[in-house]
C-alpha cells in the first residue's frame, strides 16, 4: 500500500515536471516547428535529378533502405533472431514431434461455419493482392516490405482461424516449407546487399549502383517474403494445442 | 450557390456526425457489460474510422492517405473472427 | 495562440499516456497485462516522435513526392521523414519483441502453471511482497 | 494435382482488378507486376476460390446479379427500414428465433442469402447448420410459425435470385 | 484550417488516454485487449492526421491485426482473468 502511494506520487511529480518543461520552457521546440536540416537534406536529395539520388519519390523508403540501409539490414536480423528465439523456446525433440503428430491426428478440426468460411475466402484474396500491391509499390507510394509482409501475415492468420490449421497443413503449408520460403526471402535481401561489391566494385549495400530502382524493389520483395513467413512460422508453432504440449512436457518435468 | 462551399459544408457536417458517432461507440465500449458488447463497439468504431479517413482524404485532396481506410476495414474483420473463435472453442487456432 | 494551446495539450497528454504505460507496467502483476501496457507506452512514444517531425502549415504533405506539385512547394510543405523512418523500425522491432515476450510467457505457464509476477518470484526463490 | 488444372481465370481477373484498384494507376510497371502476382496467386489457390469458371462467362447471371442489386437496395431496404422505424415509435415488437430451410446449393448463394437477411434491419442470421440446409434467424416480429409464411416474409425473393445467379 | 488538424488530433489523443486508462484498470484481459485495440485504432487515425501514411499501413497491420491475434492466442493458452491485489 505504502509502495503504491510512493509510486503514484513520483509519477505525479514526473508528470508535473514534464508539463512544466513542455509548456513553459518549450524543450521540444514544438511552438514553431521548422524543418530540421537533416530532414531537409533527405527531402531534397531523395528524388533529385543529379547525384546523391536514390531514385525514389518515397522518401521514407529511401531513408529506410538506402540512406540508413545498414540499420534496416540489422533490424531484419533482429526480427530473425526474435523469431528463432520463439521457435527455440517451443522446440521439440524428434520423438516428441512424432508424439505430437500422433496426438494431433486425434484432434477435431475446429473450422468455423459455412458463411464465415466463404466470406474469408473472398477477403483473403483481397488481402493477398492488396499486400502485394503495398510491397511492390514500396518505392512509389506509401508502403514497403514491412507493411506488405505484416498485411500478408494477417491474411494467413485469417485462414488459420476460419479454416483449421490441419486443412492448411494438408494443402502443403507445413513448417518445413515455410522455413524454406523464409530462407529464400533472407537470401534475396543478402544477395541484393552483396551484389554491388561483385558487379560494380562498390561497397556493401550501395544499391544505387544497380540499374534504376532494382535495388529498392529487390529489398522490398525480400523483406515482404521474410516478414510474411516469419510471422507465419511463429503462428504455426503456436497453433499446436495446449493439451498436447502438456502431455509431452509432463515427461520432461517429472 | 457556390458548389465548392456547399461540398465543404457537407464534409464538415459528415465529420461532425462521425465524431459524435465515435463518442456514442466509445460510451458503449466503456460501459458494455459483456465482452461481446465491447468487441461489437470496437468493430463498428473501426468501420466508422475507415469512413472518417476517406472523408478526411477528400478534404485534404490527397488520395495517398485513403489507402489506410481499406486496410482498417479488413483488419476489423479479423479481430471479430479471432474473438468469435475464442468464445466458441476456447482455443484459437487448430 | 489557440494553436499553441492545442499543441501543448497534445504533447502533455501523450506524456501522460507514456507515464500511464510505465505505471501499469510497474504495478500490474499479470505478465500478459504487462505486455499490453508496454505496447501502450510504445504507442505513446511513437506518436510523440512523429509529432516532433510534424510541420504546422496548412496543406501539409506526407514525405512522398508527387508529380503535380513543384519541388519548392514540396520542400516547403512536406513533413520531416526521419522520425517516420525511425518509428517504422520501432514498430517492427516492437512486434518482434512482443513475439519473444509472449512465447516466454506461454512457455512459463506450461512449465509452472502461472503468469503472475508475484508467484513467479516465489517459484524462483525470491520473496514476494 | 496438375498445376494447369489449378489455374483459374476468374481468380486471375479478380486479383488483377483488386491490385490495380488499390494501386490507383495503370502504368506499364503496374500491369507487369500485377500480372505476375495474379498469375502466382491463381496458380496456387485458384481452384479453391472459384470452382467453375464457366459460370462467370454467362451474361444471364450478371444480368440477374445487377437486377438483384437494384431491387434489393432500392425496394427491400426502404421497405424494411420504414417498418423498423415504425416499430421503434410504436414499441410493437415480438422478437424470437426461427428456423428457415434453404434450397440454394452453392456456398456463395447461401452466403448471399444470409448476408442479405442480416443487412436488412429487423432480421439477423445467428447460425447456419453444419450441412447448410437450415438458417437460424432472429426476427423482430414473429407473427407466424408457419414455415411457408416465414419463408415468404423473411427471405422474400432473395433465394430465387441466389439460385439464378450462383446455381 | 491548421486548427482543424490539431482539434482532431486532440480528440484522438484524449480518447487514447481514456481507453488506455480503462485498459489498465480492467481485470478481464480480453476486455483490456479490446479496449487497447480501440486505443490503437484512434492512434492510427492520429498517425494519419500527422501525414505518415507509411506508419499507418505498418501500424494498422501490426497493432490492430497481428498483435491482437497474438495476445488473444496467449490469453487462450494461459489465463483469462488477472488475479487482483
Amino acid at each position: 500500500m505504502k509502495r503504491d502511494v510512493f509510486v503514484s506520487i513520483s509519477f505525479l511529480m514526473a508528470f508535473l515536471l514534464i508539463s512544466y518543461a513542455i509548456t513553459v520552457k518549450d524543450v521540444l521546440g514544438m511552438a514553431e516547428n521548422p524543418l530540421r536540416p537533416l530532414g531537409g537534406f533527405y527531402l531534397r536529395h531523395a528524388f533529385a535529378p543529379s547525384n546523391l539520388t536514390s531514385h525514389s519519390p518515397e522518401v521514407v523508403t529511401a531513408i529506410v533502405w538506402n540512406y540508413r540501409g545498414f540499420d534496416t539490414l540489422f533490424e531484419t536480423f533482429v526480427f530473425f533472431l526474435s523469431i528463432m528465439g520463439a521457435l527455440s523456446i517451443f522446440r521439440l525433440t524428434e520423438e516428441q514431434e512424432k508424439e505430437a503428430r500422433s496426438l494431433e491426428s486425434r484432434e477435431p478440426h475446429r473450422h468455423m461455419d459455412l458463411i464465415t468460411r466463404a466470406t474469408t475466402k473472398l477477403v483473403v484474396i483481397m488481402i493477398v493482392s492488396i499486400s502485394a500491391s503495398i510491397a511492390l509499390h514500396g518505392h512509389l507510394t506509401p508502403g514497403g516490405g514491412f507493411q506488405g509482409g505484416s498485411a500478408m501475415a494477417v491474411a494467413a492468420l485469417l485462414l488459420f482461424a476460419a479454416f483449421s490449421k490441419f486443412t492448411l497443413e494438408r494443402k502443403g503449408l507445413t513448417l518445413g516449407h515455410v522455413i524454406t520460403a523464409y530462407a529464400f526471402g533472407l537470401a534475396l535481401i543478402l544477395a541484393t546487399a552483396i551484389a554491388p561489391v561483385f558487379l560494380y566494385d562498390g561497397r556493401l549495400l550501395q544499391i544505387n549502383l544497380l540499374p534504376g530502382e532494382t535495388g529498392l524493389l529487390n529489398l522490398d520483395v525480400g523483406e515482404y517474403i521474410a516478414v510474411t513467413f516469419g510471422f507465419l512460422m511463429v503462428f504455426l508453432v503456436l497453433g499446436i494445442s495446449e493439451w498436447i504440449f502438456k502431455v509431452i512436457l509432463r515427461g520432461e518435468i517429472e | 450557390m457556390d458548389i465548392t462551399g456547399a461540398f465543404n459544408a457537407v464534409l464538415y457536417f459528415a465529420a461532425v456526425i462521425y465524431t459524435f458517432a465515435f463518442v456514442l461507440y466509445g460510451v458503449r465500449a466503456i460501459r458494455g457489460p459483456t465482452t461481446a458488447d465491447i468487441i461489437l463497439a470496437v468493430d463498428c468504431l473501426s468501420f466508422d474510422m475507415a469512413a472518417f479517413m476517406v472523408i478526411l482524404g477528400i478534404y485534404f485532396k490527397s488520395i495517398m492517405l485513403a489507402s489506410g481506410a481499406i486496410i482498417l476495414a479488413l483488419w476489423a474483420f479479423m479481430l471479430d473472427i479471432y474473438y468469435t473463435k475464442y468464445v466458441l472453442y476456447g482455443e484459437v487456432e487448430v | 495562440m489557440i494553436a499553441s494551446f492545442f499543441i501543448f495539450y497534445i504533447t502533455v497528454t501523450l506524456f501522460a499516456i507514456i507515464l500511464l504505460g510505465i505505471y501499469g507496467l510497474v504495478t500490474r502483476s499479470n505478465l500478459i497485462k504487462k505486455i499490453i501496457m508496454l505496447n501502450i507506452m510504445g504507442d505513446g512514444i511513437n506518436m510523440l516522435l512523429i509529432l516532433i517531425g510534424y510541420r504546422f502549415v496548412f496543406p501539409v504533405f506526407p514525405p512522398i513526392y508527387e508529380k503535380h506539385v513543384t519541388f519548392e512547394e514540396f520542400l516547403a510543405r512536406a513533413v520531416d521523414p526521419i522520425p517516420q523512418a525511425f518509428v517504422l523500425t520501432a514498430v517492427v522491432i516492437g512486434m518482434a519483441m512482443n513475439i519473444l515476450l509472449i512465447s516466454y510467457a506461454i512457455q512459463f505457464y506450461r512449465l509452472h502453471g502461472t503468469v503472475d509476477a508475484r508467484d513467479i518470484a516465489e517459484i524462483m526463490g525470491g520473496k514476494s511482497k | 494435382m496438375n498445376p494447369l488444372k489449378r489455374f483459374s481465370p476468374g481468380t486471375f481477373a479478380a486479383v488483377l482488378a483488386v491490385y490495380l484498384f488499390y494501386t490507383g494507376s495503370v502504368s506499364k510497371y503496374d500491369l507487369i507486376t500485377g500480372f505476375i502476382v495474379a498469375l502466382i496467386v491463381s496458380f496456387l489457390i485458384g481452384h479453391w476460390l472459384i470452382e467453375n469458371d464457366l459460370k462467370l462467362l454467362s451474361p444471364k447471371r450478371w444480368f440477374y446479379a445487377a437486377l438483384y442489386g437494384l431491387r434489393y437496395f432500392l425496394v427491400e431496404e426502404t421497405k424494411t427500414h420504414i417498418d423498423v422505424a415504425k416499430r421503434i415509435f410504436t414499441l410493437k415488437a415480438n422478437p424470437g428465433i426461427i428456423r428457415i430451410p434453404l434450397d440454394v446449393e452453392s456456398d456463395y448463394g447461401k452466403v448471399l442469402v444470409a448476408n442479405s437477411i442480416t443487412n436488412t434491419p429487423g432480421t439477423v442470421v445467428i447460425d447456419i447448420s453444419d450441412d447448410g440446409k437450415w438458417l437460424y434467424v432472429h426476427w423482430i416480429d414473429v407473427s407466424t410459425l408457419d414455415e411457408e409464411e416465414i419463408k415468404r416474409k423473411v427471405i422474400a425473393y432473395f433465394e430465387e435470385y441466389a439460385k439464378r445467379i450462383f446455381d | 484550417m491548421q486548427e482543424l488538424h490539431l482539434i482532431i488530433l486532440a480528440i484522438v489523443v484524449s480518447f487514447g488516454f481514456v481507453f488506455s486508462y480503462l485498459a489498465m484498470k480492467e481485470h478481464d484481459l480480453l476486455k483490456a485487449l479490446a479496449l487497447s485495440s480501440v486505443q490503437s485504432t484512434f492512434f492510427a487515425l492520429g498517425f494519419y492526421i500527422l501525414a505518415a501514411p507509411d506508419i499507418v499501413l505498418a501500424y494498422l497491420a501490426i497493432a490492430v491485426g497481428a498483435y491482437t491475434a497474438l495476445v488473444i492466442l496467449a490469453i487462450s493458452k494461459t489465463e483469462r482473468y488477472e488475479v487482483g491485489e
